[in-house]
Order: C-alpha cells, then structure tokens, then sequence
C-alpha cells in the first residue's frame, strides 16, 4: 500500500485525514478514540479564555445533506483544558489546539498557556457573538491575529477560514502574512432554518452554521483558490465523507483534510477514508503529493 | 429530520414536581431510549420515554418548568426515539430504580410482563410524596419501596432495600435513577455488574454522537448514541459515580 | 380557499411563487409556460448588452442535494430579447426582465431600452468575469447600479444579491438606498467540482454557482437578516422545491419566492407549491401577510 | 450523478469525418436516447447512441475534433442516457436517416428486427463517400439509398425515395437527420405525420431540462427531456425547419 504519511503545515501527520475540530472533541477521552480510529490527527474543540456553556438547544439539526449547528463555543477554558489535551496525546497522533478569542492578545494569552502539538486560530465561526468570524471577516484582524499567536508560539499555527466571505483568498494571504503555517478552510457556512408548525427559528441561537455534503462544492472551490495563489499549504475540510470526496479535496489542492459532520456515521469513517485513500494511489500509481493539487494542473 | 411537531394530549400530575406528559405520536420506542424535547423559545432536553407515547419530568429548571407551562393542546417538538434501549433477558428480572428515574423502567417492565417475564421492582424516594408509579409497578409483581425519611416502606436510599432480594434470582437487572444512587447500586453489586443494564445520564447537546458533550471517560463512549444504556461493568471501569461534566465541558461533582 | 394574491415589490401577482431567473427563461415560450403552469410571476435569463454564448461544457451537474452550473450568462442580447418578452406576456403573469452589466450606464442603457414589467438586476452571478458579483459585492456600486436604473426605468426595480459575502444586508441596504422597489435573495454560492479519476474540475468554466436544496438554509439566513432590518420588501430563493420551503421562506420574511433548480421536477412544481400554500393557510387560518416575517416575530 | 468515466475500447471510421466510438459501458439505453459526452478540458456535447454501447459522431468542430483525437483506451465522461427515446410500435416500420443521423435508426432498426418486425429503409447521403452503416440496414430489410450527386441509388434528397414507397404500408415512420432534409419529409408526408416519430436536434447545454437553451417555438417544449423523439405532427406546429437558436439564445436558420 503506498504511504499515507505527510509533513503538512508543520506537522508530521501518519496520513493526511484528521479530525476537524468541535468534532467529538470536549473530552481528552473522546480525541484519543478519533485518533485510534485512525485519524492523522486530531484538532479539539474550540477553546477560549473563560468557561461558556454555549447556546440554548436546539444546537444542532439535520437539514437536507447537511447539518446546522450553533452550540456556542462551550468549552471550559483553556486553563482546564490541558488535561484533555494531554489525555488526547495518547492517542498517538498529534493534536492540534483549536483556540478562540476576541482580540489578538486574547488569542496570544491562550497560545503561551496551552500547550499543545499545533494551534489552530477559529477566526471563522458564523455564530458566537464577539467571536470567529466577527474578526475573521477582516483580512487586517486575521493578520494581526495569526501574527500575536506566531510570536506567542513555539509550535505550528494554522488559521481557520471563513467561506463568508466575498474573497477567502484575501483572508488566506492575509494569514500568510501574518505567519501561518497552513490555512484551514472551511468553517461552516453562516445559515438557519425555521418551524413551519409555528414560525420559530428552531436553532436556539437562530442562526448556525451549515456542515456536511451540502457545502462540499463550496469547500472544494475555496481550498482550489486558496491552493492556487498561497505558498502555505492549504487543510481542507467542508463536507468530506468518503474517500472519493478526499481524494477530490486533495485534487482541489489540500495537503491534508478534516472530517467533521461525517462523524455522525461513527469513528469508522478515518479507516474507511484512509483505506479508500491508499488504495486509490495505489490503482493509479501516484503518491499522494502527485495529487495534491492536481486540478490547477489540469486547466485547459 | 427537522423536529417533529407533536401535541401535548393529556398531563398528569404523579408527584408534586413531576408530570406525565402524554404526546399525540406513538413513536414506537424502545424502553431506555429517549427524545430530544424542544420546548420553543426554551431550549431542548432529553426526557426518556415512560411508555410508548409518554414522558415523565421532573421540574428542575428553565426547560422542564416551561415544559410545565405548556398545557394539554399545546405543541413541542420532538426528535426520536434516540440512542439504544433496554434489551430484555431471561426470565425474571429486577427493576431497581429512584425518582424519576423509574419512569424508563415502567415502560420496561410493562413489555416485560406482556413478554411473560417475571418482574420485582425496587424502587427509592426521598419520601412518601415524592413516589410516583407505584400502582404500575405493583401491578407487575412484586415491589419494594425505600424512602429516604422512612414516610413509606423501608427507610433509607435504594440500596437499602438490596437486603430483601437475592440478586441471584434474577437473569437480569435494569437501572436508572440519580447518578449517585445507581453508583451505589452498582458498586455494591460488583458481582453482578455483567447483568446489569443502567440508564444513565449526561449533558447531551447535540444527541446525535458529534460534539462529544456526553463521552465518558476513559473510552469515550458517546453516551447519546452508545447509550443511554450501558452495561454495569462498564461502568464501574469509569468516570460514573465520579465526576460528570457540566454544559462548558468542565468537570463537576455528580449529584442526586 | 385562501388567497394568494400579493402585491410585491411593486407588482401586482397572482400568488407569490415565481420562476427564478436563468431557468428555463431563454425562450418566450419557455417562460409562457411556466405562467401557464402556475408561477405567480415569470424572470428572465439574464440580458445584457451584447450576445454572448456563455461558457463552454459541462454547464451544469448534479451535486449531493444541488446543482452546479457555469451556464456563463447566454443570452442574445437585450435587442433581440424583446420579442421574447412579448410573448411571455401572453402567459397572464408579469414578466420581470433580469438585466446584467459591467457598470451602471451599462446597466441603465439595457433598463432604457427593454420594456418589461419589471427588471431585476442580476448583481450577483458568481462566475462571469466583469458581471455579477463581481459588481455585487461592493455596496456602493449595488446602490449606484440601482440609482441609475431606477432613474432610467419607470418599472419597478428589483436587485438580486450575491450570499458570496460576508454581510448580504450591507448589499441589501445598498440596494434600499438605490431606490430599489425589492431585494432578491440569493443567487448561487460559488463552488465547484473536480473529476476525482482525472483532476480535471467539471465544468467547463472551472467555478460555477451552487442552487437547491443544499443553499435553502443558507438562502432562508440571508432572506431573515434582510427582511429584519428592510423596508423594502424581500423576494427569497434558494433551495424551494415544495410548499414546506416556501412557507420557511416567507416566515422567514419574504413576501414572494422564486423557484429555480425545483424545475428539474418539471413546470407542475409550480402547482404543486401554490395547492400546499393554500392549505397550509387555509388550516392556520392565517393569511400571507400574517405568514411572512413571522419568524421574526418569534424572538424568544 | 457526476460524469461516468468512460475509456473508449475501440475507434471505427465509418467515413472521412464519421467514426463510431465503443465505449466500455453498456448504459442499457433506448434507440433515440442520447448521452452527453464531456471530452474533458473541451466541451460536453450530446450524442445520439448508435448502438447499446456506441456513439457515431460526425466531425464538425471543436468538440467533435476533439474526440477524434481521443483513440482507443482514452476515456471521456458520461452523463447518460438522457431523454426519451423512439418508441417501436407496430409490425412494419419504415427508417428514413440522413447522415450521420442514420445513427440512431440503425440502433432502432437492430431492436425492431429482434422484435420480429419487418424493416424498411431509406437513406440519404451526400455522396457515395458518406455513405454509413449501408450493410447494417440491409441487413435488416430493403433499403433505398439516395445521393445527393448520384454517385449510388436514387439522385437526390431522401424526399427523392419516397416515390419508391407507399407510406400506406407502414404502422410506423422513424426519422433523423439533417433539419432541412426531416423537414422536407414531414412537410411532404403530411398525411403520416400522427405515425411519425423524428429524432431532432436543439442546441443542449444543461440536457436536464432547466436552462431552456432546447426549448421548442410555440409551446416551450424542453427538447432534451422531453425529446429529442417527437412526433411529427408536433413539430408541424412549431419553429421546426424554419429557425432554431444557438448558443446566445438568438434564432438562426437551420442547417443542412
Ligand atoms: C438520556 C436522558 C434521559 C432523561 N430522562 C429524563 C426523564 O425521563 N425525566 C426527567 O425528568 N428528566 C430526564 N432527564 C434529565 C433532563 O434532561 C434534565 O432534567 C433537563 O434537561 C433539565 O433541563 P432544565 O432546563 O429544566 O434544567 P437546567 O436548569 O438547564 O439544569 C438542571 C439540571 O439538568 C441537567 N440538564 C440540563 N440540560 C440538560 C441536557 N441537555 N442534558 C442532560 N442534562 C441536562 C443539568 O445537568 C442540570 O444540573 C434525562 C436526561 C438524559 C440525558
Ligand atoms: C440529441 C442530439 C443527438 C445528437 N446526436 C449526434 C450523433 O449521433 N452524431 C453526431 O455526429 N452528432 C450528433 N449531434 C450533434 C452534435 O451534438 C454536434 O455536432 C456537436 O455538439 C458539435 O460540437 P463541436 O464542438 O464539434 O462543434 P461546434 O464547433 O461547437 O459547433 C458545430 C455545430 O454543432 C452544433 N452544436 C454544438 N454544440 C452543440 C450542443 N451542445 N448541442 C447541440 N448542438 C450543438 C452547433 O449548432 C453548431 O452548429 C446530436 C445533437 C443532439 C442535440
Ligand atoms: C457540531 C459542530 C461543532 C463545531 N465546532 C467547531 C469549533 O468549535 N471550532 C471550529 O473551528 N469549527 C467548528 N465546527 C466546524 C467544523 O470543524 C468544520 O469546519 C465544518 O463542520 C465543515 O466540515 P464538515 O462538513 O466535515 O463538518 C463545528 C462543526 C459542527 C458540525
Ligand atoms: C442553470 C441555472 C441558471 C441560472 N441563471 C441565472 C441568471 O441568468 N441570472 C440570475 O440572476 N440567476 C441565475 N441563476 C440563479 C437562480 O436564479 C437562483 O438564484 C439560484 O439557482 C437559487 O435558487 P434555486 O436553488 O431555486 O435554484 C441560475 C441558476 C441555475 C441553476
Ligand atoms: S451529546 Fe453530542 S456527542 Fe453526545
Ligand atoms: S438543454 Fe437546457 S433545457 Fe434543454
């Protein structure tokens, strides 16, 4: 079989398909099941400087291909926190802190305190006042942002995108600038549904984000631009359920991808795509760095 | 899979602070599973079925007490049935359950009993006004009561009344109730912990096995879908009894 | 039963689920039928100035829950469109003419020129270079296009905005500022798809436009955050493809709807909303008007 | 519902400009279906099935010469079969192709032959050079061929056969080709029209019946779901062999 492993924005990652974050990732227990399932490595829960319990339920609903959410960035906070990340090491893959804040110097703050295999910065989360992509909507904030984490960390650094947005390209440079060590795109695509028995939005913060197949070809198209004009390399993540739509991913120009709603299929889904994976390369005798980016090869 | 709309049919008052809430869909449940209650405007929360097309709750907070505002006529959504249920054994079984959490095991012990199986219940109360079911329960064979006061059968919690059975008896065991409570049972009933289905309890956000609100230590087992119900012995090998975690994903004291 | 008739955006209609622009629109008879089967109100395919043939194959393909397509706005240009126009009328619904341009004198000389009973500015399209969302997503060209369409049109004006942004409201009160009678929300997210046995993406134009069941949530988000902070009314598309969505829709806040990828169903969809729609009410006892922003109105 | 990958397993030239491709999927099509054939980096464009697992294409742009330069063991993507096809009704059928729109009759001709019905053709080229497919139709039954310069058969247009035939004779008329050359058939054979099913061609960019590139004058018809097979007396009413649009939507005269 050939080889699944990659160095990729700074890590050196058994295969390329991780767990994306606030994917099953609360618990130092629940990452390290990911990463024995076979995931390249595991990103945690968004974590910021004080203790949330989220938003109001409903926090997550089933819409046509696809999932909306808006659980509110609960979590604990980084300072309770580093336990889980030490129980989550023992799974054996690296694990990559997803952090929040409202400001670069709370972000920095987070980043010197927490250690962890690699940061990624949540610019990019439609739903949490004050938070994600409040901020990772300006390309000014989210260079400056990535820039205050660079210096506050020794480990890699990966920025997560937002797709609301009329050009991710310039957020991508943006973080570039700033330091990254990769980008990570997609976050969930801004949404909401409404109770058609009585008019009430039924996600109890109204608004959510949409995840799943739904947005797979919004994904795709970012991580092909992204891919195209940055020099770092590019996570994709956004819709990925089976192997053929990482092994797309990857064409559109993603080093590695995360999974995240196709975990409502179980912990089976990091073999399926893995094996899937290899055994693509394998009947098409390329490595995974032929692929990577092949479709902006291929323009005619 | 948007929320079901369902009409409250019928309430019923079992206790002071718990009620029975009869819903117009018969979702066909197992007995163990439960629904996600969206309560609008409110929020949504998992109640366990306490029969084919009931829930009974207990008023603890914001959720089930606009849930009590809401009466017959009125309308919530539902999504359901979740996670695993019960899985009925043998021939005699032993229900042992505390306070509301006797409202799974009702509706197990009804299939029981249509199934032919012998049922004994033990069930605990803080005190005589706090029982609920307890015509449904001996109407399935033989019960004994605790409370917590003494105002009613044995004094003292659920544990006490272990006394009066041989757990040898029985093929197998059903749990549910306040997490110390079943802690207690089942630490002090190592023995038969292979035989012993508890319905436990967790912060479930998402319900669906994604955020990983609900993984218990140390394997991270998502208790919304690999659950609720979970053997005993796997149990004993986790953070039950010790620690459970709050909505933020910290961990805190259990209660009950 | 109840009815159905409304006045939207300056138009007087028969029942408020019309044809969205781009589907099945490029013929005078196409949009004839769709009159005739039903729709309150018909759009064109966008026109603009000069012929174009749009682009190259594949021009559309069928997603998880959507389609993709990168038609590249064909159209004979608004000089041979009118007699199109003509004989669209003769399906008893108002026929609205979707214009394009490159910038508002382009946009005002077609609004001059073509007579039509109402235009909607196609400000929006994401994949045709110098045309679309290009324009669309800056506020001020959305309100300087709408500024000189309205001085040159006496119809009433309706601008369609692009979800390829991070604030469609900011679009939408461009818009109001321009003068415009109405906003229609949304045309297509911007996406693509690779051809995971060649790398090559599908369609022919590389990007294209994301539509149906995929975008609704999307679409429905963008439909509430416009129709809670307008005065003008909001006409919403995305995703409709039964009476269930467009009853969403217009709790949501949209007076009408317009249907587009639905058609895959065939022109009966059309029906097939309207009869649900007037169910629906008829058991509520509520009117439309009662129906629309009722979602709003719901903020626990 | 992506494009099938198809490898081509055998290249054959019918004519200087008309060569059948076999592909390497039996798509189990009707006669009068089509596919759209993406050849990758280029175009996709549709194509009539000259058989369960062929296409016979015509050179005539880039597209089309794009394929040509695709030999065996390069692959194209499918999305197929599309639309309706003809439908076989009666004892005796009468096949009248012209060109490369012999394609689709000769795949018919196979079907009806195997259903036991009596075959007769007539066929229209340009010359004894463009000749296609002459073998497969009188294997089928009497064939009449014609030529526009009279190097084989009758001198002249298909329309010059009919003199040999009693259109009386046949249950069913099928027809394609050129739009002119279909044209004057039907506008010819009048009386038939209510037994005559024609292929047609529209200019197809979604081919799933939403784009309204194809559509039809008077009434809109969506050629490439709803056709391309239409009964003759339909297209009598229509803009049939008086104007068609192509790619900007602008009407243009018919071809051939
Ligand atoms: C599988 C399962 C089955 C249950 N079955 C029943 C039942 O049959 N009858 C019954 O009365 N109760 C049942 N519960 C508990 C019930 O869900 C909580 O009492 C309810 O959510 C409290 O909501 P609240 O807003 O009124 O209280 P809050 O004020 O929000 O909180 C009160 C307490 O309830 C707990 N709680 C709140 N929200 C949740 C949640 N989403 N998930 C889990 N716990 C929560 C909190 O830990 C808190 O300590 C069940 C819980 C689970 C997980
Ligand atoms: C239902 C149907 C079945 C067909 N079956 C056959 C067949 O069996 N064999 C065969 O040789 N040809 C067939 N054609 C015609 C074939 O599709 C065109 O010859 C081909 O698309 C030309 O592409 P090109 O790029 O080589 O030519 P271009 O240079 O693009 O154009 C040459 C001519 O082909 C026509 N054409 C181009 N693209 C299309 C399109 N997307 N749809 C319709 N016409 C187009 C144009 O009107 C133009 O006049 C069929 C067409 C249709 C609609
Ligand atoms: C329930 C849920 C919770 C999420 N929480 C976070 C989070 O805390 N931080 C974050 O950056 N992204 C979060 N996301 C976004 C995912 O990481 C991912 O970007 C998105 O869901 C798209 O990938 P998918 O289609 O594979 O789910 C969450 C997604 C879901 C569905
Ligand atoms: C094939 C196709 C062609 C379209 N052409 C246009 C167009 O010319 N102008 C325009 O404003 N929108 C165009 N659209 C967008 C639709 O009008 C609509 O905004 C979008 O498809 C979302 O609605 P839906 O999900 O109901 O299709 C087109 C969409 C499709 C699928
Ligand atoms: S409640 Fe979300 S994983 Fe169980
Ligand atoms: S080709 Fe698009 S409708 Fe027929």
């Amino acid at each position: 079989m050939p080889s699944l492993s990659i160095h990729a924005g700074g890590l050196d990652l058994n295969n390329p398909v991780l767990l994306a974050a606030g994917i099953l990732g609360t618990t130092g227990a629940s990452l390290c099941r990911a990463a024995r399932a076979g995931a390249g490595g595991v990103v945690t829960k968004s974590v910021g400087s004080v203790p949330r319990e989220g938003h109001p339920g409903p926090t997550i609903l089933h819409v046509e291909c696809g999932l909306l959410n808006a659980m509110g960035l609960p979590n604990p906070s980084y300072k309770e926190f580093q336990e889980e990340i030490e129980t989550a090491r023992a799974g054996g893959a690296p694990v990559i802190a997803s952090i929040f804040g409202s400001s670069p110097t709370e972000f920095a703050q987070i980043a010197r305190s927490l250690k962890a295999d690699a940061f990624e910065l949540n610019l990019s989360c439609p739903h949490a006042e004050k938070y994600g992509s409040e901020l990772g909507r300006y390309p000014d904030l989210v260079e400056s942002v990535t820039g205050a984490v660079k210096a506050a960390a020794d480990v890699p650094v990966w920025v997560k995108l937002t797709p609301n947005t009329a050009d991710i390209l310039e957020l991508g440079l943006a973080a570039q600038r700033g330091g990254a060590d990769g980008v990570v795109a997609i976050n969930t695509l801004k949404a909401m549904a409404i109770d058609i028995e009585t008019g009430y939005p039924i996600l109890g913060n109204r608004f959510g984000g949409l995840s799943g197949q739904a947005i797979k070809p919004v994904a795709v198209r970012c991580v092909y631009e992204l891919a195209s004009r940055l020099e770092i390399p590019v996570i994709g993540v956004g819709g990925v359920s089976c192997w053929e739509d990482a092994v797309e991913m990857i064409m559109a120009g993603a080093s590695a991808v995360q999974v995240g709603t196709a975990l409502l299929k179980g912990y089976g889904i990091f073999e399926e795509i893995t094996t899937g994976l290899s055994r693509y390369l394998e009947r098409k005798s390329m490595t995974l760095e032929e692929l990577c980016g092949l479709a902006g090869r291929r323009r005619s | 899979m948007r929320p079901i709309n369902s009409v409250i049919e019928e309430v019923r008052s079992e206790a002071p602070l718990i009620r029975t809430f009869r819903l117009d869909k018969n979702l066909d449940p197992a007995p163990g599973q439960y629904l996600m209650v969206w309560i609008r405007g409110v929020d949504e929360i998992p109640m366990s079925f306490s029969g084919p097309d009931t829930i009974t709750v207990q008023s603890v907070g914001k959720a089930t007490q606009a849930l009590f505002h809401l009466g017959a006529g009125s309308s919530v959504g539902l999504r359901g049935p979740l996670g695993n249920g019960f899985i009925l054994r043998g021939k005699r079984i032993l229900l042992i359950g505390g306070g509301v959490g006797t409202a799974p095991l009702a509706f197990l012990g009804d299939q029981a009993k249509g199934a032919g199986m012998a049922v004994t219940s033990l069930l605990g109360f803080r005190s005589k006004d706090d029982l609920i079911f307890q015509e449904r329960f001996e109407a399935l064979g033989d019960t004994i009561i605790t409370t917590d006061d003494g105002s009613l059968g044995i004094q003292g919690r659920a544990s006490s009344g272990l006394k009066e059975l041989n757990l040898f008896d029985y093929d197998q065991i059903y749990l549910c109730g306040p997490e110390m409570m079943m802690w207690d049972i089942i630490s002090r009933t190592r023995e038969h912990a292979k035989k012993t289905q508890a319905c436990i309890n967790r912060y479930f956000k998402c319900a669906a096995g994604i955020c990983g609100s609900c993984c218990l230590d140390p394997e991270g087992v998502r208790v919304c879908v690999e659950g609720p119900v979970l053997m005993a012995d796997r149990l004993l090998e986790s953070e039950f009894g010790r620690y459970r975690r709050g909505p933020a994903g910290d961990k805190g004291p259990c209660r009950g």
